[in-house]
């Protein structure tokens, strides 16, 4: 195997595990516990990325999430493909097939390329400028090219088949981050004897201690203090550690989402296990132990593949046993990049030059550079690089004073380290809403007064040596859990200063050269400068200008180093400057993972009446209603809904139809005052309807507007039985509710919804009487005894039914109301008894077009939320006599009684064998042109078979005193002239209730 | 998701209730006798603070029950929740 | 013609339905339901009834011989109880309370019970639901209404790994399926 | 003003782009302005652009309280469409998208006015008659509308999933071809150039903390935190924080405000030609110029001045997205943000005079004001220069919820039975 850059021992990975994967077609070796980029590295591939505007070809600069470069495309399978992953956070396995990202037609070679060549031109907001003339040019030819040449990865094309599982959890102690400070919040927390959730990112526990070599805690080496460490932890029956485990956002009230990946690093995964949980965490305590990211220098050319950040080339080395060079310059501002300096030293490769801007470096860590021999150049700046797909060299000048360099030198290197220090992980502690502090010393921000039962411990609240993060975080973790314990950790390790150095290093190469600081999105100095001359002032303005921080890290090495280089420009202290908000997710979040199982019949709950199976092995057609899966039509052969409505409605008004009316809402109103209740909510005097009496029921919003309907009952003097629209049952509900808690308590009444207690049957024309005859105890069906709006109970087919004696048709018929489990038996039963006598099944359109021929109302359909109950002539429902009711005081506004609103009205079209188009509107005069004056609009329109026309419910300006006028529909094909007549278009007498 | 404290039932996730305007406005016993600017009022005008925020919530898939809360809208946490009927609390900043 | 149905025509919401045995999830046989509501003459009559006090401590159930009262609301309880029960319990709740103020309504068959028991059972139920199911926070003997993922269910757990789960008729087969879902994996 | 152009931008280029000013000046608060705008949105500062071009009034200011375009400007899903119910909503909403097709131009200033078409998607026979009903209705006002079959609506959206078999199978859908996106913050950018270059002092970090009113009850001045501006009329536009605004003069409007949450996903090369808004499962969608999917849907149940909310809305947000483009499953969430949106209960806003001599106000527009930014700033600079309104604003008082001529665009897409 040819893996030029790995280390000969060390690292965490499986040596005895090889993998191989391909990147961009071409295979390569790496170990299992590599990442895509420790395996690419090792292989010397150095170029992994083209950049978002200038398509520069761009390296690894990182190790972790914090990577903006090197973003690639993993394709499982043609189904699993996902674009935009870092290759520092793709684990290897066998087989694993990556691609670069973002250039055509390959990665070295890009044409996109040619943008890095009229960058003069595109500075940051160049679009805003120009593209304007000639107008039409946007449209068709500005706009599609820079949406072509905008975006990073593809989409996928196909429907993921991956599963993904979310889970609530609680605990008293949820700690976020496994470096030392969290493991030793952990320990401590635990011990307090709540349930402490660890989670870290990482694919192990261990954080900074993963790649840390020389240091011992408690006397041991690191590592075996972790492994111990762990195994403790692990066997804690109230601790769960989670791992691949990325706390992605902070919501109120100690509420956190975690993203835990299951599947993507194995080779084979199995199908059942979820790609990814997300769990949403409700912690009484939160400690944050997120550690810090490592800044980047901002130099000019400092985006060259072999540039990175020193402590992940650390990590490259120590972790994953790869050498990010053979011979390496080392530029920085802050002690850590001699820890990698000594690391990589030890390791054989050559230091070339440690270019320190600090012209005194001293402390534990340069000395031990120095007494190793490193070359150390103080007061040192570097200036620039070069190399095309590679770095080459590097350029190093001496500092003097103010922002001045002098003569520069070359250098000859393959890689650059660089770190300006370290900026505390205060991402979530930010988006708790807790208030961050400007630290001048250690410049950077830190975590101030919390808003949340949260804590910060460790690098990410500054606290950045390791024995001051292990001391720190146990005492979170005691002081989050309660728990009254105390530990020390005896920790030899290199410390160094924890200061660094934000915004741009000095450089004598002129007003084009390009120091990158947001590296993803391609946003140099030269952008943050002109955007502040442009009078951008606020970092919000800079931010959205040049779209620093917007790129997929957001910012998470960049943003520091933007307020450096601004507040530079502007002159005023970084604090002064401000700070973008800080918003979830800390790293992206799959939408699958979010959305969990609501997929398909998941998606929501699909409700179904008990006698739902019988209507599908029928062949019914299903509409959805609210949840509800309704009947809208039972085709017979090959009839389509107009044929089978036709044939149903005929059916039913020439013999029976039986229809499922289980998904009407139904509320059982109890208690002494039921009836003083329903006079109060509903539009209708119910004071004197007699027990076992029936009545329409109408009821209005507190603002006047028809918002529900439906037959009520009277089973005994204090109990109703309300029906509601299907989709109105909660809302009725609730409304009624509001009312009896909030205003009434004093009232003796109670509400039950009793919707699924009920399977409802309606059997509807002549012949309904005549087929429950048979099938009746206990009830006599004579219409003396049982006249139309009347119920009764009594038995059918032996099981205990209330019968009402309704018609939503206009036909004698009669709804059976029976214990749900017995809905399809009873149902049965009825369709047995009904074959001689031509009963038809019908669904939702058919009992529509029967409403409609009677001129019944639909709620929701002739009224939309803007109608009265006069609107839809249903004044003769309203109770005058009452004092009040919801929605009365608010009928006597002047708009409701305006003579030009819109009020309901039949309508024929002079044609009969045209039928409108529901939704069509209404105008006076025929020949219109746009914005023509309208006034009304068609609600319900069908062709109606028994009158052998077609027939029409609309809303009309004045509409009642327009009976007999002609009035006209504007349509594609031209007007259609109608007539508008009485809403009753079928037995205006009302004789066939009667049967 | 907040964590919202029934009076009844205790701390519960937001998920399960329903959200019911401003608190303290009674239907007054006589609409019919109010004037049209009193009568807009009670339908339309509600306190929109920033700051502390009297509000009604249901735990509608809970207890059932509505009841009020005072909440400091500049920060979402929750001051106090109370029982339909019972007074607003005094004071009590966020 | 037969006046009466044969005696295995009830159809629950749940038959048929089965589940890997791993996950530990079946339906409850068929029982009889009411809600009471009342004032507190009444409940004492209802009390008295049954032969129990009703639980008064917010989502707590008390039961006695198969019947059981779950604490719904500060003035509403689910009665469970065997389904030969019937109509006579309803009967004789009605006739205790005569005219004091209250609301008895039966939800047989309104609502049907799933049960969730053994190891997995709480880790499934939190696929769905948010409450904190630890024996701490939600002991046995605790009921209360609740949400699933996105249905209202009550939630009553009967033992250390077992929950009674109430769900409306018609989202009975989204929860159960819901759930079946959420244990895929160990299927 | 510096003329925006392609060739001026060649020639900055070789200069290194050094020679560009800053787009609006920086000036100090005078102290007496004819007129203040407060809020420095999309609205405010369209309606000093419109208050100086059109009516002569240069002597005026823009008040922010902390950056332009900072408030819902800057954090809305940018649809614009016009294909509202009602006649006059219509008529306001079309007022806005014929500006909005010559804004850049107007402006100097690219806004990026993308008319890709904005598709509202039925899920239900319900659905399609309300759809219907816009469609009818929309033409019938000039307005352009037309219905898709699932087919059409599919081959228009190419991720569209159509199978029968989803949950809410799609049954067509409404197409606004004019409709599209804009980029927001350019919006606010361009109207604050153009206005400063007509005079108008834009005065950023300024919160206006009081204001204060004549014997006679009319305004007379404003206090903010850089002192005291005397002026005679005050235009208020100040989105989620219009109750707080309009309290320091004592009116009381029927607004509420509420979180409302808005993300994006990480970008990618571009997949998605259209904006779709689905109203039944509850999310909307678009893809920036960038490449980001741009997604959002309502908003959380409870008032807030937040900006932000639950994680729960989003998760269902993208639950719908997920349902209807399956193929985005994969796809990664980048940023989540909120802003505050102050609702009417009507849910239509409010460009009005108050009951306060010199007070104007604009306000109400909820969930959807962005695609309104020319129409609304011009009907309100057209109110508060002649102290009357435009006839297009003229429905669209404060009266008309205490007379009852609701302008109910909510209602009247009423779930049916
Ligand atoms: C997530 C989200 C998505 C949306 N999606 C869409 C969409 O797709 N399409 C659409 O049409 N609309 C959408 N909207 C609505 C739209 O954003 C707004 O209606 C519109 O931008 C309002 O513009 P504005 O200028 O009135 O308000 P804003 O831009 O909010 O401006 C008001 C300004 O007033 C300032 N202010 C407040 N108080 C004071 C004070 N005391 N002193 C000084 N200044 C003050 C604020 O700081 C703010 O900058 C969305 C809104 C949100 C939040
Ligand atoms: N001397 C220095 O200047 C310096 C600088 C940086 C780090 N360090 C070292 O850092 C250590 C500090 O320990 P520490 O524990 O504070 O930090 P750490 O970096 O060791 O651990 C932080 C852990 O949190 C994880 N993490 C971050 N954000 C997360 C999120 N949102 N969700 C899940 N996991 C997340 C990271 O993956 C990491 O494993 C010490 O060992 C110290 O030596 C030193
Ligand atoms: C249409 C639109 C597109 C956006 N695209 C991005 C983006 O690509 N990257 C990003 O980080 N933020 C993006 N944002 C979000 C902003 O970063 C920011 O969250 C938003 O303006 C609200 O401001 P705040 O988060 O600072 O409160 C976008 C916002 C909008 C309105
Ligand atoms: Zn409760």
């Amino acid at each position: 195997m040819n893996a030029p850059f790995r280390t000969a021992a060390g690292g965490r990975h499986d040596r005895g595990r090889p993998v191989s994967f391909s990147f961009d077609g071409k295979t390569y070796q790496g170990f299992a516990g590599d990442t895509l980029a420790s395996a690419l590295l090792a292989n010397g591939v150095c170029l992994m990325g083209r950049s978002f505007k200038y398509h520069r070809p761009r390296g690894v600069i990182a190790a972790g999430s914090d990577e903006p470069n090197a973003l690639v495309s993993v394709q499982r399978d043609a189904a699993r493909y996902a674009p935009n992953l870092r290759a520092t956070q793709v684990e290897l396995y066998e087989g694993l097939s990556s691609e670069s990202q973002n250039r055509w037609p390959s990665l070295a070679f890009d044409v996109g390329s040619v943008n890095n060549l009229a960058s003069p031109f595109i500075p940051a907001g160049f679009y805003y400028k120009t593209f304007m003339w000639p107008r039409k040019a946007w449209d068709r030819f500005y706009e599609p090219n820079i949406r072509a040449a905008a975006g990073l990865g593809r989409s996928p094309t196909e429907a993921d088949p991956d599963r993904y599982l979310n889970r609530y959890a609680h605990c008293e102690v949820l700690v976020v981050g496994g470096g030392p400070a969290g493991l030793a919040a952990a320990l401590a927390a635990a011990q307090g004897g709540g349930r402490v959730i660890l989670a870290d990112e990482q694919t192990e526990l261990g954080g900074s201690l993963l790649s840390a070599t020389d240091a011992t805690i408690d006397g041991k080496p690191s590592d075996d203090w972790l492994a111990e460490t762990l195994a403790s932890l692990a066997a804690l029956p109230n601790v769960t550690l989670l791992k691949r485990a990325t706390a992605f956002g902070y919501f109120a009230h100690n509420m956190i989402g975690v993203t835990e990946r299951l599947t993507d690093h194995l080779a084979a995964p199995n199908a059942a296990t979820p790609r990814e949980r997300l769990w949403n965490i409700r912690a009484k305590q939160v400690v944050l132990a997120a550690g810090s990211i490592e800044r980047p220098l901002v130099f000019p050319d400092n985006d060259r593949p072999g540039i990175l950040l020193a402590d992940a080339a650390r990590t490259y080395l120590n972790r994953y046993g790869v050498k990010p060079g053979k011979r390496v310059v080392v530029a920085t501002g802050h002690d850590g990049a001699y820890r990698a300096a000594l690391d990589l030293h030890r390791a054989g490769v050559e230091i070339a030059a440690i270019a320190d801007l600090r012209p005194n470096p001293t402390g534990p860590l340069v000395e031990a550079a120095r007494a190793a021999g490193l070359p150390i150049r103080p007061a040192c700046a570097i200036t620039g690089t070069s190399g095309g797909l590679r770095v080459i060299t590097a350029r190093l000048s001496p500092i003097k004073g103010a922002g001045q360099v002098g003569p520069a030198q070359i250098v000859p290197c393959d890689a650059v380290l660089m770190s300006g220090g370290f900026t505390p992980s205060v991402h979530l502690f930010s988006q708790s809403r807790g208030k961050l502090r400007w630290d001048q010393d250690l410049l950077t921000y830190l975590p101030d007064q919390s808003a949340e039962q949260e804590r910060s411990a460790g690098a990410c609240r500054g606290r950045f040596g390791l024995a001051e993060a292990l001391a720190d975080g146990f005492a979170a973790g005691a002081a989050a859990s309660g728990a009254e314990v105390s530990r020390t950790f005896a920790v030899e390790a290199l410390e160094g200063d924890p200061r660094g150095v934000i915004g741009a290093l000095p450089h004598d190469r002129g007003v084009n050269a390009k120091a990158f600081v947001d590296w993803q999105n391609d946003v140099t100095t030269k952008d943050l400068k002109l955007a502040v001359r442009e009078g951008f002032q606020s970092i919000e303005h800079i931010k959205r200008y040049t779209t620093t921080g917007m790129a997929t890290d957001q910012g998470k090495t960049s943003n520091l180093n933007a307020l450096g280089v601004v507040a530079d420009v502007l002159h005023k202290p970084i604090p002064e400057v401000g700070l973008t908000t800080f918003r979830m997710p800390y790293t992206p979040v799959t939408f699958g993972a979010l959305a969990g199982l609501a997929r398909g019949d998941l998606f929501d709950p699909v409700r179904a009446t008990p006698i739902h199976d019988w209507a599908a092995e029928q062949g019914a057609v299903f509409e959805d209603v609210s949840l509800w899966k309704r009947a809208r039509y039972f085709p017979r052969g090959s009839e389509d809904m107009e044929a089978a409505v036709r044939r149903e409605c005929v059916s039913v008004r020439a013999g029976c139809g039986i229809f499922d009316a289980s998904t009407l809402g139904k509320i059982e109103v109890v208690g002494p005052d039921a009836a003083e209740f329903m006079n109060r909510m509903y539009v209708n005097a119910w004071t004197k309807l007699g027990v076992g009496k029936c009545r329409y029921g109408v009821l209005c919003r507190e603002d006047g507007f028809v918002t529900d309907d439906g037959v009520v009952g009277r089973i005994a003097k204090d109990r109703f039985h309300v029906t509601t629209t299907t989709g109105g049952a909660p809302r009725v509900l609730g409304m009624m509710e509001d009312y009896l808690q909030t205003e009434w308590p004093d009232l003796n009444v109670w509400l039950t919804s009793t919707t699924e207690q009920w399977a409802v049957i309606a059997l509807q024309g002549p012949n309904a009487r005549r087929i429950l005859e048979g099938l009746v105890e206990g009830i006599d069906l004579s219409p003396e005894a049982l006249p139309h709006m009347s119920l009764a109970e009594g038995r059918i087919r032996g099981v205990p039914t209330r019968l009402f004696r309704v018609s939503f048709s206009g036909e004698l018929g009669f709804e059976i109301n029976v214990a749900a489990d017995h809905g399809r038996a009873v149902w049965e039963a009825v369709w047995a008894a009904g074959q001689p006598h031509g009963l038809t099944p019908y669904g939702t359109e058919t009992m529509h077009v029967l409403r409609a021929e009677k001129g019944f109302i639909i709620v929701g359909q002739e009224t939309d939320g803007t109608a009265t109950p006069d609107d839809v002539g249903l004044t003769w429902a309203v109770g005058k006599a009452k004092p009040d009711f919801v929605g009365k005081r608010s009928l006597a506004r002047p708009a409701m009684s305006e003579p030009d609103r819109k009020q309901l009205v039949g309508l024929y079209t002079d044609d009969g064998a045209v039928v409108l188009e529901e939704g069509a509107q209404i105008v006076a005069t025929a020949g219109q042109t746009p914005p023509m004056r309208l006034i009304g609009h068609v609600t319900s329109s069908y062709y109606s078979a028994v009158l052998g026309r077609s027939i029409a419910l609309a809303m009309v300006s004045g509409g009642r005193a327009r009976l007999g006028e002609s009035l006209y529909s504007p349509s594609p094909v031209g007007d259609i002239p109608v007539k508008v007549v009485p809403t009753v278009f079928y037995d205006p007498e009302g004789a066939r209730v009667n049967g | 998701m907040l964590l919202i404290t029934c009076p009844y039932c205790g701390p519960r996730p937001e998920l399960e209730f329903s959200h019911g305007g401003e608190a303290h406005i009674a239907r007054p016993e006589k609409p019919s006798e109010l004037s049209i600017e009193d009568w807009t009022q009670y339908l339309y005008l509600r306190a929109n603070p920033k700051g502390l925020h009297a509000e009604r919530w249901r735990h509608l898939h809970g207890c059932a029950r509505f009841f009020n809360a005072l909440r400091d809208t500049t920060t979402d946490q929750f001051v106090a929740t109370y029982k339909a009927g019972e007074p607003r609390p005094t004071g009590g900043a966020a | 013609m037969d006046k009466t149905l044969a005696p295995n025509a009830a159809r629950g919401a749940l038959d048929g339905f089965t589940a890997a045995p791993a996950l530990g999830l079946a339906a409850a046989c068929p029982m009889t339901r009411f809600v009471l509501r009342g004032r507190a003459e009444a409940l004492a009559a209802a009390e008295a009834e049954l032969g129990f006090l009703l639980p008064r401590q917010a989502c707590r159930a008390a039961s006695l011989d198969g019947r059981h009262a779950l604490w719904l609301g500060p003035d509403e309880w689910l009665i469970l109880a065997p389904l030969a029960d019937g109509p006579a319990l309803g009967e004789a709740l009605e006739a205790a309370m005569g005219a004091h103020p209250h609301s008895l309504v039966e939800i047989s068959q309104r609502q049907t019970a799933i049960v969730i028991s053994g190891p997995r059972a709480t880790g499934l139920l939190n696929v769905g639901c948010p409450l904190d199911l630890d024996l701490a926070a939600f002991p046995v003997g605790m009921c209360t209404r609740t949400v699933f993922a996105k249905a209202e269910i009550g939630l009553w757990r009967r033992a250390p790994d077992s929950f009674h789960i109430e769900v409306w008729r018609s989202f009975s087969p989204y929860v159960w399926r819901f759930l079946e879902a959420a244990g895929a994996e160990y299927a | 003003m510096q003329k925006f152009s392609a060739l001026e931008l060649f020639r900055q280029g070789l200069s290194g782009q050094s020679g560009w000013r800053p787009q609006w000046r920086n000036p100090e608060p005078k102290a007496a302005y004819d007129a203040v705008i407060i809020g420095g949105g999309g609205h405010g500062l369209g309606a000093a652009y419109y208050l100086a071009k059109q009516h002569g009034l240069r002597n005026i200011a823009v008040l922010e309280k902390g950056w332009l375009g900072g408030g819902n400007t800057g954090r809305n899903t940018t649809i614009i469409r016009s294909n509202y119910l009602f006649d006059e909503s219509a008529a306001l909403y079309d007022h806005a998208l014929k500006l909005w097709e010559g804004l850049s131009q107007d402006l100097n200033y690219n806004v990026m006015f993308s008319q890709r078409g904005v598709l509202m998607l039925a899920h239900t026979v319900h659905d399609v008659q309300v759809f219907k009903r816009h469609v009818h209705a929309n033409r019938a006002n000039g307005v352009d509308n037309e219905w898709l079959s699932a087919e059409e609506a599919k081959a228009f959206c190419p991720p569209l999933n159509i199978q029968p078999n989803m949950r809410y199978p799609v049954l067509g859908g409404a197409l606004q071809r004019r409709g599209g996106t804009a980029r927001h913050d350019a919006v606010a950018w361009g109207y604050a150039r153009a206005a400063d270059a007509l005079g108008v002092d834009i005065i950023e970090n300024c919160e206006v903390t009081a204001i204060r009113r004549n014997a006679a009850g009319a305004v007379e001045a404003v206090e903010t935190t850089r002192g005291v501006i005397k002026t005679p009329k005050i235009g208020v536009s100040a989105a989620g924080h219009t109750s707080v605004v309009l309290g320091m003069a004592g009116v009381r409007l029927p607004l509420e405000s509420y979180p409302l949450q808005a993300l994006v996903s990480e970008p990618i090369k571009p997949v998605f030609p259209c904006v779709v808004m689905s109203n039944t499962i509850h999310a909307y969608i678009s893809q920036s110029d960038k490449g980001e999917l741009v997604i959002g849907a309502g908003t959380d149940v409870y008032t807030s001045y937040t900006q932000r909310g639950g994680l729960h809305i989003n998760q269902h947000t993208l639950e719908a997205i997920c349902e209807l483009f399956p193929m985005f499953r994969r796809m990664r969430m980048l940023r989540n943000w909120g802003g505050i949106v102050d609702v009417t209960p009507d849910r239509s806003p409010i460009i009005a005079k108050t009951s306060v001599p010199g007070l104007y106000v604009n306000c109400g527009w909820g969930t959807g004001g962005f695609k309104a930014t020319p129409g609304a700033a011009h009907t309100l600079a057209w109110t508060i220069a002649k102290d009357e309104p435009h006839p297009i604003n003229a429905p669209f008082t404060i009266e008309r919820f205490r007379d009852g001529f609701l302008i109910d665009e909510a209602a009247a897409a009423a779930v049916a039975h």
